[in-house]
């Protein structure tokens, strides 16, 4: 990234901040508004309804780049792009890339996941695994599938149980659907919500976390994570504005394993030495190309 | 008569423009009755209401055994030992006796309700006062009697020995009026001081030692019972002479309305048994009973508000099934309801609304609403029947219960209705309004409007009615001529006993 | 069918059923008790939210457990006030007060967070109520495991219940509140003032509505989310009405809601995607309406319910 | 201290009292922004700004009223007849639903002069039916709406989760959990190009005088605001009680159903379970504010939406947590209740 002047980005966040996808993007932006990079404001807890007018309203506020998310507005967040060319776009999206100005970007930790799958699969000793979910939507099977991968790839006879708790927001219930799974046999569980690793704890077993960093929180819980940043999405689509050039296209590699944007963050020595080294060999070939996680995005069984 | 208990001095009271109580002062001994007296709106209630605490006076003071009473606090005014039997019962429907009794008696952070204790201490009062009530009843499921009993109850159970009565015989029938007036009697030998308040003269003379007239917010008389008569009282309520009119005689013409063998039945239960009955023009036929026997059935069937199970209605002789609204205001019946403030008009609407609301298809056109001809209307009924306190658009609420009951009668005489239908047509009306309500039902009778009064008083059926019959559970007697009428006949009547069968009274 | 079997044999299931109840014990005891005395308070959506979050950062800021319990109530009280004065002394429309106060206490809520938790990451963490052993009873089998290893607040709402159910139905203040939820103007006859036992209740309904929220930061999780409540406290005005006004009953009716919920996580492990989720979280609605249907003839609603009192008005 | 009922309200009376609540719900939201470190009379500036100050936030404004003036005028008449429906929020997500429903299933294939009416039809066709349930069981079984037209809001959008997770379910969403959209044909247009402003606005404007003057004129609204005020007389004024009550509840559902069609045929697209920001409930607080009269609805649902999207806008502009739009509307709907109170009742010693 160019040292000029910094560009003004705002962030549009549908959900609080807290949400852990939505911080990923927050701290990000956060971080490089403390570099001087950018100058960074945004909005959150951003209904449907209002998502459009808080993109416009930016716009017109001479914001050059807006983050955010179009999955439940994929229509409208195109028209506003097309209404505001001299803006740059780059939201969370499904869909694909629109115009010169809409760019996309999917959430694609399953690297991660899958990694941490390997490590998990080798460490259960029930042999059953669990993950607990919001809802079974592509992005979000796409992970738990792939963790679900990662452990049959070093277990084949590992059993592994899902549930979704049909929010996105309610931690208290995630963690009675870790202590279900807990209660059904499982021994490892894979947290695609906030709320899971805290049954874990409660019970002295293991948990995985997803896309962010859950092991300052849960020392002694969380052994790994299936981190996404989005840091590198974040400079290449700062890199294209300040260069002039169109965004509209679709930023998702970034955020992969091989490109940096995702990562397996695990605590060493707590698997056991030969599964760190699997995965570490794996993690080598994914970031070579050699291998690649399957991306499954229906609804995990 | 020794001491004064109590003593209200000089009370005002005001709401809005309107002086409510005027410098009222008023005393009451020991062992006395007292009763109040006064039109509707004179104030009874509103004095009765600062003496309870539930009003706070804008001057005067209340004292009880000599010593004042702080103003609206209900709290108070019990410990100060005074009960209140309300104008409107004011029980919770869903709470035992022994709970309504109870509530407020106790101090509210007692960890513990004293039960027992209470059931003793209401048992022992029932006792004594010859009141009987169960008291694990939900209250909701007694009769009207039962829960003015259960009102004087809670009274007696904070050891009121000052018991005040808004208007108690209202909603009573003869039977338990007496034996409620007995019971105070004997409640005043026992050295309880009484207030009543009623509009029946009969009652004021027979049961009270002194009388309080009220009119207009002021005291105009005080008169001791064995010094004064009725038509006295009535003139001081009034501030004229009243005399209730009396029908001439008249031939009454074709039968307008005929009910042949029609039952009806309500939740299941048969309110009325075959009856059957035939109404003629130029007259006012009497229905007579005590009420829950079956007249306020009648009254809703012919007014259309209710379905038959058989027989058959039969209008200018043509069977017509079951009438509704409509066609009973198409046919020219003019309804007077019972209940007034429930049914005979809705409080919040204006007085035009209320007068063109159970004949909109003749002030509507294409489903609008021809608002200046109702108004117009409201207007006329207004100048004729002499509607005080309001226009055609003041709302409804703010008249007074005589005058609302002027609205009603008017709304269905200036049409010249064929038949009319009174129910309780003087039901809680002072002495004035009764006379000039039954002034409006002899004057239709002469216009040959076939009347229909279904009344709980005598008096008055006696003074209005040309034949009477009576209604006992649901069932009615053969008419008897009015002139051949004595209250003693009637009370047999009314007990069920007529010649054809006997039928076991609805138990009360 | 083996499933089934399995999960209703499992002490996790009914260890489960007892906390996941617990928010719902405290926030339907409070709004009974505002209901009993006549007041309909639709507030407690946004109360609950309001005591999660106040309880949290106050023992995020240092105060203990107890403590946060405490502002929780305390915070529920004010809005508790704030409603009654609405509804009470000005004599508003219940439900419409009620809308009023939810959107307040929470968009309130979310504000005070923001402005004193500027984020970075989730959330920040306290260390919340730990389970304990109730002597003797906990090391029985399943039996200690299934319902004595609760955290405190857990074994309090229990007690609530019954102490609700006793102060309701055996002393004079009970009885006090119950004549004024049936007809303030006779309990104002008998001495009793109607306002006060109102604003009384809905103080103390709320100050409870308010530490149900807090349970959810304080006990069953350890930090404070927007929206985190998720509809709990629509849930509890449903189970007053399933619970038709009393407490023990309330008890079994939030209970039993938690009993759906906990078995239908633990199904979903078992066969996943076999019956849409949302049928489950219907349930406790469809019932309540049920419920209301099938006893509605009794006529057991406190008859004064919604509607204002006004001294001196008729 | 009591309140007396006031039985005459001076004109300057019922100007004032409405100024001076909004004054005082701005003074309590300046408190907050000033906690917020924010200049507080800037904020009041952009707070004006966020509302009218540009062609964007006056079109945005206008279009957050739409469907609020539609659900405000269903609780108004509703409440009217003392008919307690809290459940506009439900019957809006079924308006909404079946529109999305019919559109990709039924009617898609027609011209939009066919499509669109028909489509509203179907949205107030579907409020309806949620609403004749909770009325079904107050007749038959006295059961108080107010509870279940309020359960029924939450049984609703679980069901139209269920439908957009299954049947519904859009093959092009990516999977997430969102409805078919409307046909091409079914869009509302638009009033203003660049804008989000459709005639789903002027359809609202023509109900509420269409509502006003069937309330003021015709036989049926004077015979529902006879049942509301008082059953008993107006039974015995020959008013069909159960026709009239379930007429009320056709017009009001129906509103309310028309509400969610509009926003999905005007402006969303398709349904998710965020459609609607709670319009159902704001829409209760409207006609309260309006003092449940049709023509008021139109400025008190005006005025939520200014301050809605004013105190939004403001947030943006300020760089203050963005709930703060939420407090200041929960607040001046608090203190507008308070103030119209006052417009009813005064003070007595
Ligand atoms: N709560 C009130 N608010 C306003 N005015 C009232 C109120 N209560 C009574 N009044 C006024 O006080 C006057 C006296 O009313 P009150 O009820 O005392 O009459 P009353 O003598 O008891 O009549 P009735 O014989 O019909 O019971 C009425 O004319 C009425 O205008
Ligand atoms: N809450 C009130 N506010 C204002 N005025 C009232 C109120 N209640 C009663 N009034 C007025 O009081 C007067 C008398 O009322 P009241 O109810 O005593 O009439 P009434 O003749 O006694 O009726 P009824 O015989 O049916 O009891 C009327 O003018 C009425 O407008
Ligand atoms: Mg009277
Ligand atoms: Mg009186």
């Amino acid at each position: 990234v160019r040292a000029s002047a910094p560009i003004k980005v705002a962030g549009v966040h549908a959900s609080p901040v807290e949400n852990a996808w939505n911080s990923v993007l927050h701290k990000a932006l956060q971080d490089a508004a403390a570099e001087g990079v950018i100058e960074y404001v945004f909005s959150e807890g951003i209904s449907g309804t209002d998502y459009p007018r808080a993109m416009r309203e930016y716009a017109e506020q001479g914001a050059k780049l807006i983050i955010g998310e179009a999955y439940a507005v994929e229509k409208q967040a195109r028209e506003v792009a097309a209404d505001y060319p001299e803006t740059a776009f780059v939201l969370g999206s499904s869909g694909k890339e629109s115009g010169d100005n809409f760019g996309v970007f999917g959430t694609w930790n399953h690297d991660g996941a899958y990694l941490a799958g390997m490590l998990a699969g080798k460490m259960t000793k029930s042999n059953v695994v669990g993950s607990v979910g919001a809802m079974p939507i592509p992005e979000v099977n796409m992970l738990i599938n792939a963790f679900a991968a990662g452990v049959k790839a070093v277990n084949p006879d590992a059993k592994h149980l899902v549930t979704f708790i049909g929010t996105f927001f309610d931690p208290p219930k995630a963690r009675e659907a870790g202590l279900a799974q807990i209660d059904a046999g499982a021994d490892i569980l894979f947290g695609e919500r906030i709320g899971t690793a805290d049954a874990a704890k409660e019970r002295g077993l293991k948990s995985v976390g997803s896309l962010i960093d859950y092991t300052p929180r849960y020392p002694d819980t969380v052994f790994a994570n299936a981190l996404w940043g989005f840091r590198p999405i974040l400079n290449a689509a700062i890199a294209d504005v300040s260069a002039g050039k169109p965004v509209g296209k679709d930023y998702t590699a970034f955020g992969l394993l091989k490109e940096g944007g995702s990562d397996v963050a695990y605590v060493k020595g707590v698997a056991p030495a030969d599964a760190e080294a699997a995965m570490e060999a794996k993690r080598a070939e994914i970031k070579s190309g050699a291998f690649e996680v399957p991306r499954i995005t229906d609804e995990p069984k | 008569m020794s001491e004064a208990i109590l003593n209200i001095c000089s009370v005002s009271k005001r709401f809005g423009d309107n002086l409510a109580n005027d410098d009222i002062s008023l005393s009451l001994g020991k062992g006395e009755i007292v009763a109040l007296l006064g039109e509707n709106g004179a104030g009874k209630t509103t004095l009765m209401s600062i003496l309870f605490g539930h009003y706070v006076p804008d001057s005067g003071k209340v004292l009880v055994e000599g010593r004042e009473l702080p103003p609206g606090k209900p709290r108070a005014a019990i410990r100060a030992g005074i009960g209140m039997v309300h104008q409107h019962f004011s029980l919770a429907p869903n709470l035992t006796v022994l709970e309504n009794v109870m509530a407020g008696t106790e101090r509210l952070w007692h960890l513990r309700s004293g039960t027992s204790a209470a059931r003793r201490k209401l048992h022992r009062i029932c006792q004594r006062f010859g009141l009987t009530v169960e008291p694990d009843a939900r209250v909701g499921d007694l009769s009207v009697g039962e829960q003015q009993r259960v009102e004087i109850l809670k009274a007696l159970y904070n050891d009121a020995h000052i018991l005040v009565l808004d208007e108690p015989t209202a909603v009573l029938t003869n039977l338990e009026a007496e034996r409620l007036f007995s019971t105070l009697k004997d409640m005043a030998r026992e050295g309880l001081s009484l207030i009543f308040i009623s509009h029946k003269l009969d009652e004021v003379m027979a049961a009270a030692n002194r009388i309080v007239v009220l009119r207009g917010g002021r005291k105009v008389a005080e008169r001791l019972a064995k010094e004064t008569n009725k038509a006295e009282l009535a003139e001081l309520m009034v501030g004229r002479r009243v005399a209730r009119p009396v029908r001439e005689p008249s031939t009454p013409g074709e039968v307008v309305l005929k009910v042949a063998d029609v039952s009806v039945s309500i939740d299941g239960v048969e309110r009325l048994k075959s009856i059957d009955f035939s109404l003629r023009a130029g007259e006012v036929l009497g229905i007579i009973g005590v009420s829950g026997n079956g007249q306020t059935t009648l009254a809703h069937l012919l007014s259309g508000t209710l379905r038959r199970d058989k027989g058959d209605l039969l209008l200018f002789g043509e069977p017509i099934g079951d009438l509704t609204v409509d066609d009973a205001v198409r046919a020219g019946i003019g309804r007077i309801p019972e209940d007034r403030n429930k049914e005979g008009a809705i409080g919040e609407m204006a007085i035009w609304e209320n007068a063109v609301l159970e004949r909109l298809p003749r002030f509507s056109r294409y489903g609008l609403v021809d608002r200046p001809s109702g108004q117009a209307f409201a207007g006329q009924i207004i100048d004729a029947f002499d509607v005080r306190g309001g226009r055609p658009t003041t709302r409804t609420r703010l008249l007074s219960g005589g005058n609302m009951q002027k609205l009603i009668l008017g709304r269905n005489l200036m049409d010249r209705p064929r038949i009319l239908l009174a129910a309780q047509p003087a039901r809680g009306l002072d002495e004035g309004a009764v006379a000039a309500v039954h002034e409006r039902l002899l004057e239709a009778r002469r216009a040959g409007t076939a009347v229909l009064l279904i009344s709980e008083d005598l008096e008055e059926v006696m003074a209005l009615a040309d034949r009477i019959q009576a209604i006992v559970n649901g069932r009615l007697s053969p008419p008897i001529a009015a002139d051949s009428a004595s209250a003693t006949k009637l009370g047999l009547m009314m007990a069920g006993e007529w010649n054809e069968e006997h039928e076991v009274p609805h138990a009360f | 069918m083996n499933a089934v079997t399995d999960i209703f044999a499992s002490a996790g299931l009914w260890a489960a059923v007892l906390r996941i109840a617990t928010p719902l014990i405290l926030g339907t005891l409070g709004a009974l008790l505002c209901e009993r005395s006549g007041v309909l308070n639709l507030g407690i959506e946004g109360i609950m939210t309001f005591g999660a979050m106040i309880g949290w950062l106050a023992v995020y800021n240092g105060a203990d457990l107890w403590t946060g319990i405490l502002v929780a109530g305390l915070s529920g009280g004010i809005f508790g006030l704030l409603h009654a004065g609405l509804t009470v002394t000005l004599g508003l429309s219940q439900h419409v007060s009620g809308l009023g106060v939810t959107l307040f206490a929470s968009s309130f809520s979310y504000y005070v967070f923001r402005l004193l938790v500027p984020v970075a990451g989730t959330p920040p963490t306290i260390e919340p109520f730990q389970p304990i052993d109730v002597p003797a009873l906990s090391s029985l089998p399943f039996l200690g495991p299934a319902l004595f290893t609760q955290t405190p607040p857990t074994y309090v709402a229990i007690l609530l219940a019954l102490v609700l159910g006793y102060v309701l139905f055996r002393t004079p203040l009970g009885l006090a509140i119950r004549m004024t939820g049936e007809n303030p103007h006779a309990a104002e006859a008998q001495g009793i003032n109607p306002m006060a036992i109102r604003f009384g209740s809905v103080i103390v309904g709320s100050a409870l509505m308010g530490i149900g929220g807090a349970f959810l930061t304080l006990s069953a999780f350890n930090s404070f989310f927007p929206t985190m409540v998720q509809g709990r406290g629509w849930i509890c005005i449903a189970l007053v009405v399933f619970a038709s006004w009393r407490p023990g009953r309330a008890l079994v009716g939030a209970l039993l809601f938690a009993l759906f919920d906990g078995f239908q996580l633990r199904l979903q492990t078992r066969l996943s995607g076999v019956v849409p989720y949302q049928i489950f979280l219907m349930i406790p609605y469809l019932l309540s309406i049920a419920a209301l249907a099938l006893m509605a003839r009794r006529a057991r609603v406190p008859q004064a319910l919604m509607q204002p009192y006004r001294r001196g008005e008729r | 201290m009591r309140f007396e009922r006031r039985e005459h309200r001076s004109f300057a009376l019922v100007i004032a009292t409405p100024v001076l609540a909004i004054l005082c719900a701005l003074a309590l939201a300046g408190l907050l922004i000033a906690i917020a470190g924010a200049p507080v009379m800037e904020a009041y500036w952009r707070i004006l700004v966020g509302a009218f100050g540009s062609r964007l936030s006056a079109t945005e404004t206008l279009t957050r009223a739409s469907p609020l003036i539609l659900t405000g005028l269903a609780a108004a008449v509703a409440f009217r007849a003392k008919l307690w429906n809290i459940g506009a929020e439900g019957q809006f997500y079924l308006g909404a639903i079946a529109v999305a429903a019919a559109s990709s299933h039924l009617f898609g294939g027609l011209p939009p002069p066919l499509q669109v009416p028909l489509l509203l039809v179907a949205g107030a066709a579907a409020g309806i039916v949620l609403l004749l349930v909770p009325l079904w069981l107050r007749l038959r079984f006295s059961v108080d709406e107010v509870v279940t037209t309020l359960l029924l809001n939450f049984v609703a959008v679980l069901f139209v989760s269920m439908l957009i997770d299954g049947p519904l379910k859009d093959p092009m969403g990516f999977g997430w959990p969102q409805s078919q959209p409307v046909a091409d044909a079914a869009v509302l247009p638009k009033l203003f190009a660049r804008s989000r402003l459709h005639v789903g606005l002027m359809i609202a404007l023509v109900f509420a005088v269409a509502v006003h003057l069937v309330q003021s004129r015709t036989v049926f609204g004077m015979q529902s605001r006879a049942a509301g005020l008082n059953p008993a007389g107006a039974v015995f004024a020959g008013v069909p009680l159960g026709r009239t009550l379930v007429t009320v509840a056709c017009i009001s559902g129906g509103l309310a159903g028309l509400a969610g069609a509009i926003e999905v045929m005007g402006v969303q697209g398709y349904v998710t379970t965020d459609l609607s920001p709670g319009y159902g409930y704001s829409g209760i607080v409207v006609a309260m504010l309006a003092n449940l009269h049709p023509l008021g609805v139109v400025l008190a649902a005006l005025f939520t939406a200014v301050m809605f999207v004013g105190a939004d806008g403001m947030s943006r502009s300020m760089g203050i947590p963005s709930y703060i739009a939420d407090v200041t509307v929960a607040l001046s709907l608090i203190s507008m209740l308070t103030g119209v109170f006052f417009t009813q009742y005064r003070i007595r010693r």
